[in-house]
Parts: structure tokens; C-alpha cells; sequence
């Protein structure tokens, strides 16, 4: 089975990994999911691809840890989280959160707590290709 | 050799994505800093965080290690 | 393609419910997903079936409804939710609602709002099929 | 004929999922109600909801048509 916390250059399935973080335990009533895709469209510009480039190690490490801190936080049964690295077509998928909970509530809250974090406190930076040229994006806070 | 990384949009303003410092004992994060920011001082114009060795480094006074791994980093936007 | 609310029998892929989701627009930055599956405990009692009644045309008009509602209340590009009937066996998925918004929050909240709604607005009723018996289940509200 | 239909609990404590009421000009949804409430008071005691031909209703003064399809439910628990 893959890992529970990724970051790699090629597509991911949601049946792949909701499947992975069912076998945890049949107790799991409420499994939620926040996948993160390029958008073709930012600040009225056409973006036809998107390229991510990682501080790796310490961007796994910063995965990890919230991954750990969210089961701890909501008393999950499991957590997933995957993000794609490398160039991404307008469309495509960037990053998927998966939280599995006996129940609903704390499933939901922590899918949106772990992508708010990552966002926050990963290393990961995106800049979007356009046909008036490459801009790296600067984050809203 | 202390090793300092740069990604994204930071690497692009240094037009490098590593470069080398040289080791003395008893060298700060600050001096590493500051000797970079007066060749790449538009780089540096965005850095937010430091990292060495992989961890958050918030105290600029911390003394480095031969080897160390320092990244000066801007916002972060994945997700 | 499958229609965007359903209620059905068999299993469904989060994939292909995700991919006909996204074929609506480029512009979904944000795609939250929530899953519901059959817990092998409840209350004390191990369960190793579910087994769904609903008032059918009523249960997938309000379901409509709520796709409708949600679509308008949180400005999503498109939702989707599918409930299975029948009989559901300990760690199955039994309902998937999916949100999909130009950015995450309102899809996070879209979901979260919509099993919500769900719970309390569509006429199906579960029975859990344990060893010492059968029994349907009351909702606590 | 107005067909009444029952489903889940309320359906196991009638015993049946669906009973025929004679029709006649202005009867009410009450007059339905109480009727089957005599014959069938365990069932009664978990109803919450009624619905008239898929639609919510909640004046039980509501005069119905022939071959109405009426609905008496106990509180959902579906997801």
C-alpha cells in the first residue's frame, strides 16, 4: 500500500486512497475529502499550466507531522495526504486531503483544517503559465 | 561548507537554486543572511521564513554547524 | 453520464463521481467529498448489516432539492449525491455527496451542509442487522 | 381508493408498507390518520412526518383528492 503521506509527480485516484484509508478500521462512519485542482482561470488570466516546485524533505516532514496533529486534534482513524510536484495542466489535480472519523463532524472539520495548515506550513510554491509569461503566485493571506 | 538552498520564486530572483557558503567556526545565521542579501537583495525582499537542516529556524543569532543546510524561503502558495 | 443525484443499490467510485463532477468547469479550485460507510459498532452492539428502506420518488426529489439549494447557497459550479438502498454489509460506503467550488471553503462547507441536510430532510430509514437481532435505528438529534 | 403507504419502522409496526383507505367526497387527512391510528397505535407513536403525493403536509385539515398517495413517517435516518 502507498504511503499515507506523499508528494510525487504522477496523478492520484481517490478510490486508491479512500480505499487505503478504509482498511484502517470499520469503524470509520464518515470519510471526508478535499481534492485542490488547477484552476485555468486566476486574477483574469488564462492559466493553461501550473509547475510546483518542493523544498521535498522538509515539506514530507511538515505532511507528516500534520497529518499526526490532525488524528490527535479530531481523533481521527486515519488521515491521507497526497501533493503533486512537477507541471500540472489547467484541470488537473494538485492535492488530495483524505480524514477518516467515527463520525462526521470531526471527518469534515479536519479535511479543512489539514489543507488550511498545508497551505499555510508546507514548502511548496506554484507559479502559473500563461501565455503572457510565468508568474509565481503570491499567497492571500 | 555550509550548503543554502533556494525554491520557487526566491530561486528565481538569486538565479541559483543552491549556492555554497563558506564554513568558519562560530558563524551565524545572520551573517549567512546578510552576506547573500547584499548580492540578491531582491531576493531577499521576499524571504518570510529560514529552515536549517531542515527545521524552522526563527533565532537569527543560531550559531551553524559545517554542513549545515540553510533555505531561505518566501510565502508558501501550494495546495 | 451517471445523473448527479441518485439513489441506487450498488456501490459507487468516488473517481468516476469526482470526474464527472470536474467535466463541468476548469474553474473548481476546491473539491470536497464526504463518504459515508457502515460502522461495525453501534452502541454497545457489533453490526454486520445495514439494510435501508426509502420512500423513493420522495427521497430522490428532496435530494434534488438539496442539490439545487446548494448549488445557489454556497455559489458551487456543480454537487453531486448518491445513496445506496437495500442491504449494506459493516465498513461499505453507503452515501457520497460531492461539492465543487471555484475555491475550498464554500465546497468544505457545501458538503458538510449538504449530509447535514440530508440526515434531516430525506425520508430513508436504516436498520442495523446485528447477532442479537435487528433493530432500526433512531436518529438522535 | 387513497393509497397509504408505510416504510421502515413505522411499516414493521403496521406490518404491512401499504393500505388502501376508502375514498369519499372531502375527506381530510386527519379523518385518514385517526383512522389508521386506531387499528395501528404502536405505529403512530413514532410518526413525525406525513407527506401528501411526495409533498410535505403539515395541516392535517387538508381535504383530499381520490387516489392520493399519503404517507406517514417516523423521523429519517438515512446517510
Amino acid at each position: 500500500m502507498k504511503d499515507a503521506v506523499r508528494i510525487q509527480r504522477e496523478d492520484f485516484s481517490q478510490d486508491e486512497e479512500v480505499g487505503a484509508l478504509r482498511t484502517g478500521s470499520k469503524r470509520m462512519g464518515g470519510i471526508a475529502t478535499f481534492t485542490g485542482c488547477a484552476r485555468d482561470f486566476s486574477e483574469g488570466r488564462e492559466v493553461t499550466q501550473i509547475s510546483f516546485d518542493a523544498y521535498g524533505n522538509m515539506a514530507l516532514a511538515e505532511m507528516r507531522k500534520l497529518r499526526v496533529e490532525a488524528i490527535a486534534k479530531f481523533e481521527l482513524l486515519d488521515a491521507r495526504i497526497v501533493h503533486r510536484v512537477g507541471v500540472v495542466g489547467a484541470g488537473e489535480q494538485i492535492v488530495f486531503i483524505a480524514a477518516g472519523a467515527a463520525h462526521r463532524a470531526p471527518a469534515l472539520q479536519a479535511c479543512h483544517w489539514l489543507i488550511d495548515e498545508l497551505k499555510q506550513r508546507v514548502p511548496i510554491w506554484k507559479k502559473e503559465i500563461t501565455a503572457q509569461g510565468d508568474e509565481w503566485v503570491t499567497p492571500h493571506p | 561548507m555550509i550548503k543554502v538552498l533556494f525554491f520557487g520564486p526566491v530561486a528565481e530572483r538569486v538565479g541559483a537554486s543552491e549556492v555554497q557558503v563558506p564554513f568558519r567556526t562560530g558563524i551565524l545565521l545572520q551573517e549567512v543572511r546578510a552576506q547573500l542579501q547584499e548580492s540578491h537583495p531582491a531576493a531577499f525582499e521576499i524571504v518570510c521564513f529560514t529552515a536549517v537542516n531542515g527545521e524552522h529556524a526563527l533565532d537569527m543569532s543560531l550559531p551553524l554547524a559545517d554542513h549545515s543546510e540553510v533555505v531561505f524561503m518566501s510565502k508558501f502558495s501550494g495546495g
